[in-house]
């Protein structure tokens, strides 16, 4: 059940160039019911000020039930992730959270590909853990303007096949993730796929073409503006083939054949 | 304990009595049950539902909302499940609560408001209607019912024939003569009024080129609209006796105070709660211990207290008129 | 180098050519000698001067001024030494200045406005008039010139009998019928448009327990306000043929953009200059090296651009009159 | 001559309590033409917030024409004071300055008596400073909430008498600074006060009830809200005997007795 917090900052580190993986605590207990694919909103400014106004998601990178705390993986992009990325050891952060839906994997799923743009690698990793767990194969691709913009394969599970990709060939394959795809399509039962609109449109082609009697099936995490994060205001509404859904509640993760692209 | 409850009824029998001032705006708090998880609902005043419509609605194409300085633009477009699909799901549910449930109507035409209202009188779990008349009559050619204190009062009089219920009528701020518009729904039967609305507001996509919203234009909410909405609380204040609830851009207890200081009996809270649910209820304890601290036993002792003198019923569209009219003019 | 020069009054043989797009507002930039030592006042498009009366004024009791959520209200009260204080003083500096100045006039009655007119029609030093409407006036009890669009009408008249220089009339965003003022306006003889002047709003001293500024109500300006003046620009640019002048809000390059595609062909910048006096210069320099970077010759190029598709001459009141109704209800 | 520039923050000290003294970089050259009374205007909001919009008027507590760098006294009081009172030693702030008018030392007086209130502290250290340069006396009174409220001994130059008062009388005298006065009327030829509204219509009662011929003259500080900090808003003005005046250009330095109170 989802509750407004203050969450305290334990660590920062930075990765994928310009990112911080940010360890914040949890109230007790809350860590233990997180599932991969959820966010959490942040209030991204200081108190007192009203601009930038509304909260901003961001998707649980993993949790610790132990230590009753998350992580976060912060890019900062524009005015609240910048000051997020700015916080430090010791502040707090007002959350509200766990939002949304989960990745579902299948019960006869055996192997599982992760397609990740960007920071859209954050739920990818609390999933493939969560297969991993269950016995899973996990593949993980990943793509990324630059090396340095790919998560460091020591925060992807060891027991996970990682294969990348960047723009501009410094590291794996030259050119798109969605490019690898084609190789896995036999392979996988399930593709799970997080990273922005342009990458979901062109996995779409990719898998459209290629797979065979509707396998493997698609979950993609959409990313929609949003206000409240609880299927309250209606403004992250994605239209799917049974009406309008909202990305807070009944997403962030569509399959991707439900979805009016 | 200083009293905080307030009637927004005093000449409805069935009467809208609150607990405490503080209520949730339409459309920023679903129909209630969103949010029974994050906060404790029953602590509020009243929560207004988001706007009902005759038919079922899916709304606007996405985008929906963008955030603007110390604000946001929504174009929800009035999604809901229109009065049939309301009234089998939601009444039911607010019954079993103890806190009051407003219902918030929207039409396009008279007959339509009047036709929701004669089914809501009858259902159990309503405290009452508040009528959105911030929407373009198709009668009048898409001009809005709110702009014009005609079809405003129209409206009014078509939905207070049709109900017994309290009715809150709440003001579009688009129009010019606000004292016109509340002078003339307080005469057609309005047991309260409520303002203000959204504002009408456009962003636009510099590397689209586009509007943001797909709407092209949409409600502008939130702090960044605060001043205009007590401004217009206070002009409305002198000029009516019926009960105002205030509202635009309420952000905590202080905010909070200057509407009641500009003459609101009672305030709606909307697009803060998207930023800070838990806020609703801290407004709530914070202003029972302001008034606790301030040795002030009733809210009524400052409602209005702004007002230099409140003064008797004034000529419509003149309240301030020059000190308004000159004060633009930097 | 992209062409960033504009001519505001195409229709005027003595024309209004601005080397770029982006003037300082008026009462936001004093006389243009106020701002000459923190910045290169040269390398504007032209500046507006403070809003100057018929005779002086000493401007309204203190505090005339607050600040609100991303914006702030003012209440001077057109303190400015009036025409002829003004004559004696500030035309003979700026003749010997390269940037053109427009000087913005302020009256309460229409004769008052063409009096004015006659006079800076024969001096040398200034580039045109703005046409403050936003004024109360006093022969109508006190309603607001700028809301109405015969009003309206007959002060651009009055003013363009009385001179040949460059004429824009800057509208009042209270009018509820912009687009139709807007056809007024031009219809009797602006050569420009200017718009939004400030929305009018009030803050509440809760610890007094009265209104911040001495004068109660305010105009309210800055980021706030600019989703409201670009809907008010898009609205407008939907409807006029002559340029348009966009300003409320403006904080840097983006959203100049934005009023740009909105329909404007040229932008004024106000409170910004308060907080970020350097801004006015980096916003030129950085609209240049954006066309640079995109290719575009000339501003014309995207001026209007977010239209999608630049309608004609639509009736007045009608520009998107729907959506904005329906969009006002959420 | 005014100008918009980045200072950089090199020391941030914790003085009187809450509050913050701020050693702050100055374009070359600019702090030698600073003069007490003098303020600064500084955005105090993160870059991309619009909230709080408008710059916060300090005083310049002290200049160093060698380093090139000056000093602010700032106390947290709302949301604009707050954010500066966190910045750290290594940001830089956008301040437009130097502003106003600035206290004038008759060239016949010889005893100065300064009164301070809280944060009033700030230009009139500067000022004993420039007194003593020229030979003359000077008597510091100032008053405050407490005991840690006043400014530390250290901080006044050695060769000022510094009395205090305080409200709780945890220090000096317990009540107003401007109890202190009546005692050195007869001695001081002109009296400067910084503080709130309040102390100085106190300190006008005083010296209303007490002076004689209209000596010592006093200069006064006024607090005004403001905009530009140029003249050109018009916003902060202070009704005087010979009309209206800006508080940023014709003030903040007010003789007393020109103001209409
Ligand atoms: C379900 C969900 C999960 C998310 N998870 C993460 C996460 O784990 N890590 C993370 O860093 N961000 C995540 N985001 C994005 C995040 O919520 C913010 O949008 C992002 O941090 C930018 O916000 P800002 O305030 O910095 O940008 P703003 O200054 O508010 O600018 C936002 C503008 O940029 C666009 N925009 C926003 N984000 C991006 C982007 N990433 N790339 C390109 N354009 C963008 C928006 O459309 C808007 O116009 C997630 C978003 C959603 C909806
Ligand atoms: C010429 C001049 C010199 C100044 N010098 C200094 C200085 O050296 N050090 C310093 O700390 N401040 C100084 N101030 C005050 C400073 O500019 C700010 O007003 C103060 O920091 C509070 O701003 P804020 O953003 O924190 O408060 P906000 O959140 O903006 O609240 C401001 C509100 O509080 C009131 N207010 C503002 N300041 C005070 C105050 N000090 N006491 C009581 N009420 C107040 C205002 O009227 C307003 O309503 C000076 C002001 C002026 C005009
Ligand atoms: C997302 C959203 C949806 C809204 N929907 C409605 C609605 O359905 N009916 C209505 O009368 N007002 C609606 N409003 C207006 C609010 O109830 C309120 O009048 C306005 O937002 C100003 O208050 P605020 O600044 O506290 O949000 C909506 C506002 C928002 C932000
Ligand atoms: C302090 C102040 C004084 C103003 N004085 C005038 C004036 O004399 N005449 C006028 O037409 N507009 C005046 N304005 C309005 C501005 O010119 C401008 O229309 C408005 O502030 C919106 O633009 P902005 O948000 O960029 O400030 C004034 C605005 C401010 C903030
Ligand atoms: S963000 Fe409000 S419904 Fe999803
Ligand atoms: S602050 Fe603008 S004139 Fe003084």
């Amino acid at each position: 059940m989802a509750r407004e917090f203050d969450g305290e900052i334990l660590a920062c580190e930075p990765v994928m160039g310009d990112s911080t993986l940010m360890t914040v605590t949890l109230p007790r207990g809350m860590a233990g019911g997180m599932v991969a694919g959820q966010f959490v909103q942040i209030l991204t400014r200081m108190d007192g000020s009203h601009d930038p106004l509304l909260r901003r998601p961001y998707s649980v990178y993993g949790v610790d039930p132990d230590t009753d705390t998350m992580r976060l993986l912060v890019r900062p992009y524009g005015r609240g992730s910048a000051w997020l990325a700015e916080r430090q050891v010791g502040q707090t952060l007002d959350i509200l959270g766990p939002l949304g839906n989960a990745f579902q994997i299948s019960p006869r799923a055996r192997n599982l590909l992760m397609v990740a743009g960007g920071v859209g690698a954050a739920p990818l990793v609390m999933l493939s853990e969560q297969a991993l767990a269950r016995g899973l194969s996990v593949t993980y691709l990943m793509g990324g303007m630059r090396a340095e913009a790919l998560l460091a394969p020591a925060l992807v599970p060891a027991a996970v096949e990682y294969v990348v990709a960047t723009d501009d060939g410094s590291r794996g394959h030259r050119g798109f993730v969605t490019d690898l795809v084609p190789d896995y399509l036999s392979w996988a039962d399930q593709i799970f796929a997080c990273g922005p609109e342009a990458m979901f449109l062109s996995l779409r082609g990719v898998v459209m073409r290629h797979r065979v009697g509707g396998k493997p099936t698609v979950q993609v995490s959409v990313e929609r503006g949003m206000a409240c994060g609880l299927g309250a205001c209606l403004g992250c509404v994605v239209e799917t083939k049974r009406g309008m859904r909202t990305s807070c509640v009944d997403g962030p993760i569509y399959d991707m054949d439900e979805v009016v692209w | 304990m200083p009293d905080l409850a307030v009637d927004l009824a005093p000449r409805n029998p069935r009467e809208l009595v609150l607990k405490n001032p503080v209520i949730a705006a339409s459309g920023c708090f679903g129909y209630g049950l969103e949010y029974a998880g994050v906060m404790d609902v029953a602590r509020l005043g009243a929560f207004v539902s988001k706007g009902i419509t005759p038919k079922p609605r899916s709304g606007n194409p996405m985008p929906r909302i963008t955030e603007t300085p110390a604000g946001m633009l929504n174009a929800i477009g009035l999604q809901n499940p229109g009065i049939r699909g309301f009234v089998k799901k939601y009444p039911r549910v607010w019954e079993t609560w103890s806190v009051p449930a407003i219902v918030n109507i929207s039409a396009e035409a008279v007959e339509d408001y009047a036709l929701m209202a004669r089914i809501l009188d009858e259902l159990p779990g309503i405290a009452g209607i508040e009528v959105n008349i911030s929407c373009p009559n198709i009668a009048a050619g898409g001009y809005c019912f709110g702009w014009d204190a005609g079809m405003s009062a129209d409206v009014t009089r078509a939905v207070r024939a049709a109900t017994t219920l309290p009715l809150i009528v709440k003001l579009s701020p688009g129009a010019m003569d606000i004292v016109g518009v509340a002078l003339a729904v307080e005469e057609a039967g309005a047991d309260a009024i409520s303002l203000i609305n959204t504002l009408v507001g456009m962003s636009i996509d510099v590397k689209r080129r586009r509007p943001v919203l797909a709407n092209a234009t949409g409600g502008l909410s939130g702090p960044a609209i605060k001043p205009v909405a007590v401004r217009m609380v206070y002009q409305v204040a002198g000029a009516v006796r019926i009960p105002i609830v205030g509202m635009g851009g309420i952000m905590g207890l202080d905010d909070a105070l200057e509407f009641f200081l500009a003459g609101a009996s009672a305030v709606q809270i909307g697009t803060a709660i998207f930023a800070q649910p838990g806020m609703l209820v801290r407004v709530i304890d914070e202003l029972g211990a302001w008034m606790d601290k301030e040795g002030i036993a009733s809210l009524a002792e400052i409602v209005g207290a702004a007002h230099p003198r409140r003064p008797a019923i004034v000529e419509a569209g003149q309240v301030g008129m020059v000190d308004v009219a000159e004060v633009a003019a930097g």
